[in-house]
């Protein structure tokens, strides 16, 4: 037997223990609920054996959410977009207050929706293209106005305000000089060398403060997740917090 | 440097009980809010003081965030509830549903609020910001019904809502692009309603220039975020009790990086040398 | 420039109201028009701000026949809004300051509110009410319409229009002529890092990341990789390729055999060497850390878009002391590869340097517009914060978003 | 050629061409139009996650029918796809053709299982940030240096125990993010967005047709 098997089988044996244990003393009683703290338990289990190293308890666990969140998925779809609104409406089932009119137009976007299906056959594959057509090009065209208005207009307003005198009128015009240096270091139809390279040297340790931010933060909301899957362990399963 | 060669699997160890020994004691660091999460607790309060309030919360985040975003969701729909805001709960994500109801379930009912008149839930519509302009446009055009299959013209909370404009605040719960690619270029923009909201930490740096801008109104960011907003409502919840180990486990990342970086400069002066 | 058309407007209104100063119980000269840049449905009704009576509080009444009957439509607080607090719609200036304003959408009957029509006309009187007393002005009129242009927005599609012809312009002339863009220092720290592979004898590792072949991130990639197999097939050193997508795998199967025809090496190519390492997220990082580990690599070139597998890429990587290049667009994960590689190809310079291998004219030509457009921003930002400070807000306001 | 290369493209322009001008346009026909084409992509988007549900679905299939390395693990999650996909239809007693239910083993498969798996894989690199901090984040060029001291400022800063520690941090740590990194992320987004618009420009226009997929590139 090979070293991890014999790991294997200590930790199934281990964790049928603890749960005994946790039945045995009460902690846990013989409910759904409870049940689904001790799967939820030896899948979180599973799950950070891959610490250890990749292993088949790992895939196995792996694999089990896969399929679980695939049809997951596929119930949000079906009961709250497909059925509960395209179906209901075409067809008109129960109370539904929608117009022939209405009806006809929700006809377009149910058409181009099995088009895009098509994707799937190689024969008339070509049609789903009229669909990703109609997706891309619509996306494009909302996009361009607004991302204008919400990105370039509304971030460049509030950059150029009046510069004061004080600690307001400092940081304005640190922002300002950021703001620009960064948008210079993107700037590829220049060398970047004497003036132009100084100014985007400066470009990059704002970017790079910005992604000490960034680098910072993921830390922290890695380990928040941490921290929120061994609450789990320690308080709904074993019960020692 | 061997010392800087050791099996990653012992620094694993390591974090594993950074984390579990602060969780199992009792002992807290005073927490103080910051300015992005005072400013969405001043939203909300805002929101309390006009007549007939009601907020649109939309969940945009999914399973794999849980720790981070569910307890945010839970004080943010506590302080509405609290202060008699009702409550119109949209999802933008799809594994959000399941992760929604618990949260407006379990708040409801602490506070004794009815569902229909109180709140409403309507579950997700696909279409990433899709539904957002919809929803400009005409409220119950994007959302026809609720969760349960009621026409939300049926429903009290949603039956006079005609657009995004009719609400006195919409808050997004963001686990990805929602905020910065989705409400802000294709709702706030046009619409022009009050928005604000809460994303995990991971995010929440990029949402710093919509802050100053006004496109966001306050922020609540990652755990710590709604760690300060249990504070400022004074119902310490998990992300309170959360932040003694965030605080141990930085710390000891901290530390490791200043050792790791230590060792690695005398063993290039050595080289050097 | 888009307050031009209301601005006409507004000041026909204010002209006549402004040198009137009104004590508080004087009823007040109000002035009505359809609501500019709207859909309809809404009537703006304004009166001058007298200075001193926040306390007086407004009353607008709407009828449909001058003779009445007139029913409230809106209540405004002495400190209600000014016009100068909507500039999209109604400009800035002194006599928008002093003009107060509401939008009249409904009004209130015995059966409720109700809306109003469009291209129907409407009488209003304003009433000034202070302690119980009211005195109500003369009646007015105005027809709410359906605007067809939004004159507020005229500045979006300036500068919408004149981003697109820049753009669609240098894509046209880059199809014409060769277009400079500057040297990426990325590029040249990857051909350092291809010369330390061969003096050592050791294989060079090229992992892609894990979007699909559409996206422009792993077109980028694909086309450094066809740089990176020229350079291999020349100093005839080992070059394997993980992919993710199997899609990628076979286009990255026919770059690098083209590369290695290119410089007269195709008995070097080898297909086995360019594969798919694993299919879901963490089964790839581990195999791509697997071969790291194992077969020692001299440089990891890591392109594309990554998640959070490059934490762990990276940072086996940088245990085994090869030099690493990386480049995504993937701001999120950029502080993972700054801290743990010794370059990394950072946003857009991922799409540059694939530009400047690839001279692609629809590349080259976007970029090209791109930088136009940058320039014109860095101008803006600069001269329009000078003229603000020197209290010439004009850009500043010219480029507000309404 | 005209039906699969000429005419998508056409619909493209045509498409992306009304919805920008509509955007300038606030009459009640033009906003109609808008509604109902957001209406429309909203649900051509929930016909199009089938495609990368079959693509799952395929890819395990794929594997099994091939007994390719780890096949038995393509069959667990087509097994366990089955079993959640029966509790979804079953939907608590009342069949798929009703709204959905709250309870029942679609919920407890989801809390339990999915949930559980979902966080727990992100939780890991919590395991690895921590390692990689103390063998690989190294200063190795002035620029890594700037950015090691922000994030170890930040770290300190956005939790409790740094105020606890010196009232520098958290005020460091606000500054940092206020200004610098403001600046920079400023920066990045208008950078970005005219990335986005000229890449919205080429599919208006028909010069980016990758979207068509196969052929070009």
């Amino acid at each position: 037997m090979t070293n991890d098997k014999k790991l294997f089988i200590g930790f199934v044996g281990l964790f049928a223990l603890v749960n005994a244990i946790l039945l045995g003393g009460g902690y846990l009683d013989m409910s759904w609920a409870s049940l689904g703290v001790i799967v939820a338990a030896g899948l979180t289990i599973s799950l950070y054996s891959f610490l250890y190293h990749d292993n088949p308890l790992f895939k196995l666990a792996e694999h089990i959410f896969v399929g679980v969140a695939a049809a997951y998925i596929f119930g949000i779809y079906w009961y709250q977009s497909l059925y509960g609104e395209v179906i209901v409406r075409l067809f008109s089932i129960g109370d539904d207050p929608g117009t022939t009119t209405q009806r006809l137009l929700l006809l377009v976007p149910s058409i181009l929706g099995l088009l895009i299906l098509t994707r799937l056959s190689v024969k008339i594959g070509w049609l789903s293209r009229i669909s990703f057509a109609f997706v891309v090009g619509v996306g494009a065209g909302f996009t361009i106005p607004r991302y204008i208005s919400a990105f370039v207009l509304s971030q460049i307003e509030p950059t150029i305000r009046p510069i004061t005198m004080d600690m307001d009128g400092l940081n304005l015009v640190l922002i300002m000089i950021g703001v620009v240096s960064v948008l210079v270091y993107f700037f590829f139809s220049v060398e970047h060398r004497g003036f132009v390279g100084g100014v985007s040297k400066v470009g990059i340790w704002f970017l790079m403060i910005s992604f000490g931010a960034s680098f910072g933060y993921t830390i922290m909301a890695r380990l928040s997740l941490l921290i929120g899957r061994v609450r789990f362990l320690l308080d709904d399963w074993l019960h020692v917090m | 440097m061997d010392l800087l060669n050791i099996d990653r699997r012992i620094i694993f160890v390591f974090v594993f009980i950074g984390v579990a020994i602060p969780l199992m004691l009792d002992f807290s660091f005073p927490i103080k809010a910051t300015e992005p999460v005072q400013r969405v607790f001043d939203e909300f309060e805002r929101v309390a003081a006009e007549e007939e309030p009601v907020v649109l919360v939309s969940f945009s985040y999914g399973a794999s965030t849980v720790p981070e975003m569910q307890p945010m969701a839970l004080a943010i729909l506590r302080h509405a509830f609290s202060r008699d805001i009702k409550v119109v709960a949209i999802c933008l994500w799809p594994e959000a549903p399941g992760l929604a109801q618990q949260a407006l379930a379990q708040v409801a009912s602490e506070y004794g609020k009815e569902y229909g008149t109180d709140y409403a839930f309507l579950g997700y519509k696909p279409g990433l910001w899709a539904p957002i302009i919809n929803m400009g446009q005409d409220f119950h055009d994007a959302w026809p019904r609720d969760a349960r299959g009621t026409l939300v013209g049926d429903i009290p909370v949603t039956s006079a809502i005609r657009d995004l404009n009719d609400f006195n605040l919409v808050f997004d719960l963001a686990a990805g692009d929602s905020i910065e690619f989705w409400w802000i270029p294709f709702g706030v923009e046009k619409y022009k309603f009050a928005f604000s909201g809460g994303c995990t930490a991971v995010m929440a740096p990029d949402l710093y220039p919509f802050l100053q801008s006004d496109q966001l109104r306050g922020m609540i960011g990652g755990l710590a975020g709604a760690a300060e907003y249990e504070h400022l409502m004074e119902i310490p919840g998990s992300a309170t009790a959360g932040m003694r180990a965030q605080s141990v486990t930085h710390l000891i990342i901290v530390a490791f990086i200043l050792l790791g970086n230590a060792a690695y400069f005398a063993s290039r002066r050595k080289v050097t040398a | 420039m888009q307050w031009r058309a209301n601005r006409i407007v507004t000041l026909l209104g204010v002209a006549v109201l402004l040198p009137v100063v009104l004590s508080a119980q004087a009823p007040p000269r109000a002035s009505a028009f359809d609501t500019p840049n709207d859909a309809g449905g809404s009537i703006t009704v304004t009166w001058p701000r007298v200075d001193g009576n926040e306390t007086t509080n407004h009353l607008v009444y709407i009828a449909t026949a001058e003779s009445g009957p007139y029913n409230l439509a809106a209540e405004v607080e002495g400190k209600g809004a000014v016009l100068s607090d909507d500039p999209g719609n109604y400009g800035r200036g002194p006599e928008q300051d002093a003009t107060h304003f509401v939008h009249v959408s409904d009004f209130t009957t015995a059966d409720g509110r109700q809306p109003l029509d469009n291209d129907v006309t409407y009488f209003i009187r304003v009433a000034a009410t202070r302690d119980g007393m009211e005195a109500r002005g003369a009646i007015t009129s105005a027809m709410a319409k359906a605007n067809f242009i939004n004159w507020a927005k005229m500045n979006n599609f300036i500068i919408g229009t004149a981003l697109s012809l820049i753009i669609l312009l240098s894509i046209s002339l880059a199809r014409r002529k060769d277009m400079f863009i500057r040297r990426i220092a990325g590029l040249e720290a990857i051909d350092e890092a291809l010369g330390r592979a061969t003096e050592m004898g050791k294989a060079v590792l090229f992992v892609h990341g894990l979007r699909e072949m559409d996206k422009i991130s792993t077109i980028a990639a694909v086309n450094i990789l066809g740089q990176v197999a020229r350079k291999t097939a020349q100093y005839d050193t080992l070059l394997k390729v993980t992919s993710y997508d199997p899609v990628v795998m076979s286009v990255s199967q026919e770059t690098v055999k083209e590369a290695y025809l290119e410089v007269g090496r195709p008995d070097a190519y080898n297909e086995d060497n360019i594969f798919v390492a694993g299919t879901d997220q963490f089964s790839y990082a581990a195999a791509v850390e697997g071969m790291m580990v194992r077969e020692r690599p001299a440089a990891h070139i890591m392109m594309g878009y990554f998640y959070a597998e490059s934490l762990l890429l990276a940072e086996t990587g940088s245990q085994t002391g090869a030099i690493q290049i990386a480049g995504t667009d993937a701001f999120t994960q950029l502080p993972f590869f700054v801290t743990t590689c010794d370059y990394t190809l950072m946003g857009e310079e991922l799409y540059a340097a694939s530009a400047y291998l690839s001279r692609e004219p629809r590349m080259l030509g976007s970029l090209k517009g791109q930088d136009i457009g940058k320039a014109f921003l860095i101008a803006a930002l600069l001269l329009g914060s000078l003229l603000a400070t020197a209290g010439m807000p004009f850009i500043t306001h010219a480029l507000a978003a309404h | 050629m005209f039906l699969t290369r000429t005419m998508p493209t056409l619909l493209a322009f045509l498409f992306g061409a009304v919805a920008v001008m509509i955007y300038y346009v606030p009459h009640t026909v033009a906003q109609e139009i808008e509604r109902e084409l957001s209406l429309w992509l909203r649900i051509l988007y929930a016909f199009a996650y089938f495609l990368g549900l079959y693509s799952i679905l395929n890819l395990h299939w794929t594997r099994i029918s091939r007994r390719e390395g780890g096949w038995a693990y393509s069959g667990v999650a087509i097994a366990s796809f089955l079993v959640m996909f029966f509790f979804v239809v079953y939907n608590d007693g009342a069949g798929p053709f009703a709204p959905q239910a709250t309870a029942g083993g679609y919920q407890w498969m989801f809390t339990y299982i999915h949930v559980a798996c979902s966080s727990t894989m992100f939780s890991m690199l919590a395991f690895y940030i921590a390692s990689a901090a103390y063998r690989t984040f190294r200063a190795r060029s002035s620029d890594a240096a700037i950015l090691l001291v922000a994030a170890i400022i930040l770290m300190v800063g956005r939790v409790p125990v740094g105020r606890a520690i010196s009232e520098f941090f958290p005020e460091a740590a606000a500054w940092l993010m206020e200004v610098p990194n403001l600046a920079a992320k400023r920066g990045i987004v208008l950078g970005v967005s005219l990335g986005a618009i000229a890449t919205s420009l080429r599919i208006i226009f028909g010069i980016e047709r990758s979207y068509l997929g196969g052929g070009e590139e």
